[in-house]
């Protein structure tokens, strides 16, 4: 029988255009990556607030990903360069609080890359897997 | 009156931490001065005055109240309060253990706030006199005698001994479990310390500050003060004064939604906010000019109309020493105070 | 350097007063005591040769007042010191006060005095503090008067002063400086170096003292939103207290970063910080960050630039690499 | 409180398979708000769907949570499904528990479990979703070209054709473009003036085309279906509307010497000028630059010989403001410059030409009567070399040329060899190229024909240098077939330039709030699916300045572009898509930062009047959001720092809870 595996929790903001089509890809092409990964759809990857990212941190996640065309694919034309900053500044920050820096990741996905969307969250939950639980950006208020 | 020689100070907390959770001021990096929770060999500070009152032991910035727990459509509602142990403040002085006064006042009238009974039912103060007050203190103002702090037990700290003396039944009672490591003593040391005292408290620069043209139902002669406009025109609304305030004892009550559910938690609120009491019509100050007011009113007239002539402000000096405008309680007074400020 | 004094002042204010070209001064009123002046404003001369001070504590960035002032009638008259300059036309690019309704006068800065540091000094008791060239005379109320070095006792960010140099104004006294080299960002570079964990131990130690009384925030020439999102219950953020660790970090990084490319880096939010927490570290960061990404920016600097946060290039640096960089 | 209905979709077993749809709608049947749970086979059957809007009308849902395929599946099916049982479509929320659960998960507890969670996830949005109404606003029925090109011709012709009408601003006297100054075009070798003439005397005659020639877009605001344009008509000194174009004045102005740019600077015309016969408008220009008159104020023979009287040396730019419902750009191209290519010896020698002045040299009505000669000398060349990619595919030298494929060259190279070889069977033809490109109908076989029917020598090999001397040209190479050096004694060499967009289109671009890729050539909406639209909503692409084309792929595109146009000019109002940003004015510090994010100019500043404290009233400044240009890519929602700025359909508030939902 299997112990108690430690299951992390994994938010996954996805552009409409590239990244979540390339989710939908790698579920056409029945590409498998874990479960604890859940996809949060939003128009462009530059809709996605630095709030949202420490929200998810704080209700319990354990690891946060954004997803977004390639840089110059972008649906919008540029959204995902102020992303690309916003997130470089954000992931920085974090860090220099002493935020385990593999509990945030970007990820550009075209909608033709199923292959990579699956790859990429594989990759991601072993990552966080290996963290184990987020503590320090936790509220334990959550949890109860 | 008892006396403990400081050589054996470690011996007398160590005591004390046996029966109950002990606070005693430490000195921090960068002139920083905090309570702690004692562990042995602890170094007591000798500062004037920690950065934070004691009012954050009876009346904690954030407190939970209560929980609700949802399961589907079904609420279940928990009392999740903290019950609080027996703990002893170790080094209060005058001015905080003053504003306990002030917020028992508050919190202890009808209807009882039973989180803060709680809290103050278990705690016990020692509180300590001070030899070396600051430009800023003027507790004398409000007829606080820093050479008699009061407390549950009195104390006195001097070059070699504390010296203590049970003001009320708590203190007895924990003054009694200290004498294996106290021992007798006459009040001579003590009254030298006093005189001493007296002799300081006269050289304070604000020591002439007179509280006598405020107080109860002085409403009408300060209210519609034009002086008020400029007091308050530099006031950048934040909440250092209220939150470093020994006696500000107003709070807001908020949900916060858990992941099974809400927890209801309060915590310190500032009526220098634009947000204070919002009401469906919004916020009734609605400039700052009007919370302003409404601070120093409260202070120095609205509290003493209502609690027989007690000023809310008991001269600990700490917004003095920290708003970031340096506009305060004292500029307030000898700007509206009349001739008795000149 | 030239030191100005208070009559200079005054007298370039009546000046102005009477020439009718301002209609009121914004000013430092002196207080209790010899470091506690306070922003005012002074209708006339003799209110202002009666209360107005200008010395080692008139550290106060009176940039953001102006968003409040020039929505009264009549021009108002401020003196900017040259890192006030960088706020002030910070607040120009977004629109936030009418530059027709200010007068400004550039007048040179040789350091402000923390008053803190001098307490930690000298201990309880300030009766006096009296300023010399290079000294500083405090008298105490215990040990009568002691001499302190005015370089040991200035301000963290006038230790690191970035400029002398005054990049707004109508006027001028004095003559102005240049933009330094300063050694801000070494406290930064130090913490880069830490390891995460001590970083972490850090900031747990430093932001577990916040008490929230959001003068940071009420202090910032950057922080002029009508409504704060802290401020706000619709915004998923709002609270009066840090009821734990996150709720402290959350609120400090969410700070920094809606100041991010906009802050100038004028110190006022460690300065007025009743905890003394070194909340410019968060800012410099993001400084720091930003030159080092995306080539040196100084918000202010010019009215109307672009800031880093709504710019971009194509080649900028992925987020992967921007966190790997303190690892080398 | 929302009364939400869940339904969740079997896909047959595509999703029952791995999820078990039944523990799926009893788990969610028990969420706070959730009203109605249930599960069916094939929700987007005609029966599933009447199974919602059945449980919409029985259980008054005003939320709907599917839990079925990708959303970009059906989301637009099951919204139309939820409008017509009369609640608004913007109130469905799907799950999408196929793609992104049933599908990669293998065990059955998990992919239910993680199916619950998604239905909670939705449900927990569709909590804070509220009715969206998409925005309308009219359409003017009118349409600019900018660029008087073959493509914008076309485009120009074929929306006035519909009915509409059109105006074309072209920057120079005439419209005609590049293909004006071609020769014969490939690959049927009809002569271009032939077949574009009459085009520009359709676009002349045509009453609902106007054509400002001589002008410059100076500024645009305003967005789909309501652009505010002004239009700056240069001035040319010549009251258009009176002169007849009889070209006396072109024959008898004193000053001529003036490089005649129609002939790329290699004959000289006059300072009053009519650019080449056949122009359109068929009207004088007077050069400014050169005209003694307008410099020196003595002259006026042009005054003089007039009959029309319609000289008029006051004449001021004029601006013309005018409304347009859509905008199409057909700024075109040009050859780059050879300055930077000077291993070519294009600078030192007047017999290393350009293609295109190869065009004027084969040409009819071009400096040499038609007649193929040397610059230098008038004399016959025997032997002619062409290099091709000359600042093309330059991916090595990119501050030099280009590293795209200029695309025409081949073509055009093929097509000069064979007119050459055609005309002078003396003239001996090599072409030197990395690769010929031929992808065209009857392009290969024309490639082909000059090789096997011409006898043009073709290498395969990079010209590495050419050297005047005396007065030949000594052409150095490789031949990477032969892998040999070569050395050839040539009498003119033609340089296949790259194209690039014309300079004019970067400025534009600005104006219009329309992108361009790093080469300045506008970017389409999707390079695929929307080829003739940029991202900016009511802006078309035609022609060369979005990509090199060659003429029939240019007239293609145009078409398409006036049909992208016809299309929205034929609605009388236009419908938005109502996921799109909003400005909570109260909030609003008016601090500029969304202006300066929003890729589509959709955010506008106000001075606006608001009710302060203690009946006060303040003016401040605040954003606006222009709902017909706005996308609803969000990015204004983040660079906002006081949070006013929020997304229709993706507020913060419902991405929260969203997030809320997942990590409970």
């Amino acid at each position: 029988m299997q112990v108690n595996e430690y299951k992390p929790k994994i938010v996954a903001f996805c552009c409409n255009w590239c990244s979540y089509a390339g989710a939908d890809l790698a579920g056409s092409n029945r590409l498998a990556y874990p479960a604890e990964v859940k996809v949060i759809r939003v128009p462009c990857s530059c809709r996605v607030n630095p709030m949202f990212i420490l929200r998810a941190f704080q209700r319990g996640a354990d690891g946060v990903i954004l997803c977004g065309c390639h840089p110059g694919d972008c649906h919008y034309t540029s959204g995902n360069y102020y992303t690309r900053r916003r997130m470089a500044l954000l992931f920085s920050m974090l860090e220099y609080l002493g935020i385990e820096k593999e509990r945030t990741r970007v990820e550009w996905v075209s909608a033709a890359e199923g292959a990579k969307f699956a790859a990429t969250m594989n990759d991601f939950v072993a990552t966080v897997k290996s963290l184990g639980e987020n503590k320090r950006l936790e509220d334990l208020r959550c949890k109860r | 009156m008892r006396k403990c020689s400081l050589s054996n100070s470690t011996a007398l907390f160590n005591k004390i931490a046996e029966n109950a959770t002990l606070y005693i001021p430490v000195d921090l990096e960068k002139g920083r001065v905090a309570y702690k929770k004692y562990a042995d060999g602890m170094k007591m500070s000798d500062a004037l005055k920690t950065d934070r009152s004691a009012k954050d032991f009876f009346f904690p910035q954030t407190e939970n109240l209560m929980e609700f727990k949802t399961e589907g459509k079904s609420i279940e509602i928990i009392d999740n309060r903290s019950e609080a142990e027996d703990f002893v403040v170790f080094g209060v002085r005058a001015c905080d253990v003053k504003s306990l006064e002030v917020l028992d006042k508050v919190f202890l009238a009808e209807p009882v706030d039973s989180y803060y009974k709680n809290r103050r039912e278990h705690g016990v103060i020692v509180s300590m006199a001070c030899t070396r007050p600051t430009e800023t203190c003027f507790c004398g103002t409000f007829g606080i005698d820093a050479s008699a702090p009061k407390g549950d037990i009195e104390c006195y700290k001097t070059d070699d001994a504390f010296y203590f003396n049970a003001v009320t039944e708590k203190g007895e009672a924990l003054l009694a479990k200290l004498d294996g490591v106290t021992e007798s003593s006459d009040e001579k040391a003590v009254n030298e310390q006093k005189e001493q005292i007296k002799k300081v408290l006269d050289k304070l620069p604000l020591k002439d500050l007179k509280a006598d043209e405020f107080g109860a139902d002085k409403t009408d002669k300060f209210f519609n003060s034009p002086e008020w406009k400029n007091l308050s025109e530099a006031c950048l609304g934040c909440g250092t004064c209220t939150f470093v305030c020994p006696t500000c004892q107003c709070y807001d009550i908020k949900d916060f939604k858990t992941n099974k559910g809400v927890q209801r938690f309060r915590c310190w609120d500032s009526c220098m906010y634009s947000d204070f009491t919002k009401m469906s019509a919004g916020q009734p100050r609605l400039t700052q000019m009007e919370r302003f007011r409404q601070r120093f009113m409260h202070k120095l007239v609205y509290f003493p109309t209502n609690n027989d002539g007690m000023f809310s402000c008991v001269g600990c000096g700490r917004c003095v020493a920290k708003c970031p405008i340096s506009m305060n309680i004292v500029k307030v007074m000898k700007t509206l105070g009349g001739k008795n400020n000149d | 350097m030239q030191k100005i004094t208070r009559e200079a002042l005054i007298e370039k204010a009546a000046a102005l007063l009477s020439e009718g070209k301002v209609d009121r001064v914004l000013g430092w009123k002196s207080g209790e005591f010899s470091y506690d002046v306070t922003p005012a404003i002074f209708n006339n001369v003799e209110e202002m040769q009666k209360d107005f001070v200008y010395g080692d504590f008139s550290g106060a960035n009176f940039s953001k007042y102006l968003v409040k002032e020039t929505k009264k009638d009549g021009k108002v008259l401020i003196f900017l010191k040259p890192c006030d300059t960088y706020s002030f036309n910070q607040l120009l690019t977004e629109h936030r006060f009418d530059r027709e309704k200010v007068y400004a006068v550039g007048i040179p800065c040789d350091g402000m005095i923390d008053e803190n540091k001098i307490k930690q000094a000298v201990g309880d008791g300030i009766l006096s503090i009296v300023s010399e060239s290079e000294t500083v005379k405090v008298e105490t109320l215990y040990d009568g008067v002691k001499e302190l070095n005015r370089a040991d006792v200035f301000s963290e960010r006038c230790l690191n002063c970035k400029s002398k140099k005054h990049v707004a104004y109508d006027e001028l006294i004095g003559e102005d400086g240049l933009v330094l080299d300063s050694n801000r960002f070494d406290e930064v570079a130090k913490l880069e170096k830490m390891t995460a964990d001590e970083r972490f131990a850090f900031w747990q130690n430093e932001l577990s003292r916040c008490i929230r009384c959001n003068a940071c925030r009420d202090i910032c020439p950057a922080c002029t939103c009508e409504k704060c999102v802290f401020d706000n219950p619709n915004s998923g953020v709002e609270n009066k207290a840090a009821a734990n660790s996150f709720e402290e970090k959350m609120f400090h990084i969410i700070r920094a970063f809606h100041v991010a490319g906009r802050c100038t880096d004028c110190g006022e939010c460690s300065r007025v910080c009743p905890q003394h927490i070194p909340l410019h570290l968060l800012n410099r960061k993001f400084i720091k960050d930003i030159n080092t990404f995306y080539g040196d920016y100084q918000a202010g600097a010019e009215v109307g630039s672009r800031a880093p946060l709504v710019n971009y290039t194509k080649e900028d640096i992925e987020p992967s690499e921007a966190v790997n960089r303190g690892d080398e | 409180m929302q009364r939400i209905g869940v339904f969740v979709c079997w896909c047959g077993s595509n999703i029952a398979g791995t999820v078990d749809v039944q523990a799926v709608s009893d788990a969610l049947g028990k969420e706070p708000g959730v009203v109605f749970s249930t599960n069916y086979q094939y929700m987007c059957s005609q029966a599933g769907q009447d199974m919602i809007k059945q449980a919409i009308k029985e259980h008054n849902l005003t939320g709907i949570v599917i839990c079925s395929c990708s959303p970009r599946m059906h989301e637009a099916t099951f919204r139309k499904t939820a409008a017509a049982a009369g609640i608004n479509p913007y109130m469905v929320e799907i799950a999408n528990i196929r793609e992104q659960c049933s599908w990669i998960h293998k065990d059955m507890k998990e992919g239910t479990e993680k199916a619950i969670v998604l239905g909670r996830t939705a449900i927990a949005k569709v909590h804070l979703n509220t009715p969206l109404v998409p925005g309308e606003s009219p359409v003017t029925k009118r349409a600019l070209v900018i660029g008087g090109g073959i493509a914008g011709i076309q485009t120009a012709l074929d929306i006035a054709d519909a009915g509409f009408y059109v105006d074309i601003v072209e920057k120079k006297p005439t419209i005609g473009g590049k293909m004006a100054q071609l020769d014969k075009t490939f690959p049927t070798l009809d002569c271009a003036a032939c077949i574009l003439t009459p085009k520009m005397v359709d676009v002349a005659q045509h009453e609902r085309i106007r054509i400002f020639s001589y002008s410059e877009v100076e500024h645009v605001s305003g967005f789909v279906g309501n652009f505010d344009v002004t239009i700056k008509k240069k001035a040319r000194y010549v009251k258009e509307d009176v002169c007849t174009g009889c070209g006396l004045c072109t024959e008898k102005c004193p000053q001529k010497k003036v490089p005649n740019e129609f002939n790329l600077g290699m004959d000289n015309r006059r300072a009053i000028y009519i650019p080449f016969a056949q122009a359109v408008p068929k009207v004088a220009t007077i050069d400014a630059d050169y005209c003694t008159m307008l410099k020196t104020g003595k002259c006026g023979v042009c005054s003089k010989v007039c009959t029309a009287k319609a000289i008029d040396y006051t004449q001021k730019d004029e601006f013309i403001e005018e409304k347009y419902g859509a905008i199409v750009a057909a700024t075109g191209f040009n050859p780059i410059s050879m300055d930077k290519f000077d291993e070519f010896a294009y600078s030192q020698s007047k017999d290393v030409i350009t293609s295109l002045e190869f065009e004027r040299l084969m040409n009819a009505a071009g400096p040499t009567a038609g007649k193929l000669v040397r610059p230098s000398d008038g004399v016959h060349p025997h032997k002619i070399v062409f290099v091709q990619c000359v600042g093309s595919r330059c991916a090595a030298c990119a501050e030099k040329g280009k590293e795209y494929c200029s695309k025409i060259c081949c073509m055009y190279t093929a097509k000069h060899a064979m007119l050459t070889r055609d005309k002078y069977p003396d003239t001996d033809v090599t072409v030197f190229y990395i690769d010929v490109r031929t992808p065209g109908k009857q392009f290969d076989e024309f490639y082909r024909r000059a090789v096997e029917e011409y006898g043009v020598h073709y290498i395969k090999g990079m010209v590495g240098k050419v050297s005047p001397e005396g007065n030949k040209l000594i052409v150095q190479g490789s031949d990477l077939i032969a892998n040999k050096q070569l050395k050839i004694e040539a009498d003119l060499v033609v340089l296949a330039a790259a194209i690039e967009p014309d300079k004019s289109a970067r400025p534009l671009a600005t104006m219009l709030t329309a992108s361009m890729d790093t080469n300045d050539f506008f970017t389409e909406a999707h390079p695929k699916l929307r080829p003739v639209e940029s991202p900016t909503a009511g802006i078309f692409l035609s022609g060369a300045c979005q990509g090199p084309k060659d003429i029939p792929e240019t007239v293609s595109q145009a078409g398409a572009a006036a049909a992208k146009v016809i299309g929205l000019l034929s609605k009388d109002k236009l419908t938005g898509n109502p996921c799109v940003a909003h400005s909570d004015e109260m909030m609003c510090n008016g601090c500029s930062t969304c202006e300066k994010v929003c890729p589509y100019g959709a955010i506008t500043y106000q001075d606006k009047e608001f009710r302060g404290p203690n009946r006060t009233t303040l003016i401040r400044r605040v954003a606006q959001v222009n709902e017909a240009v706005c996308q609803g890519c969000g990015c204004c929602t983040v660079a906002c720092p006081s949070g006013a700025m929020d997304l229709k359909g993706f507020a913060s508030k419902q991405i929260m809870a969203e997030v809320d939902a997942i990590c409970k």
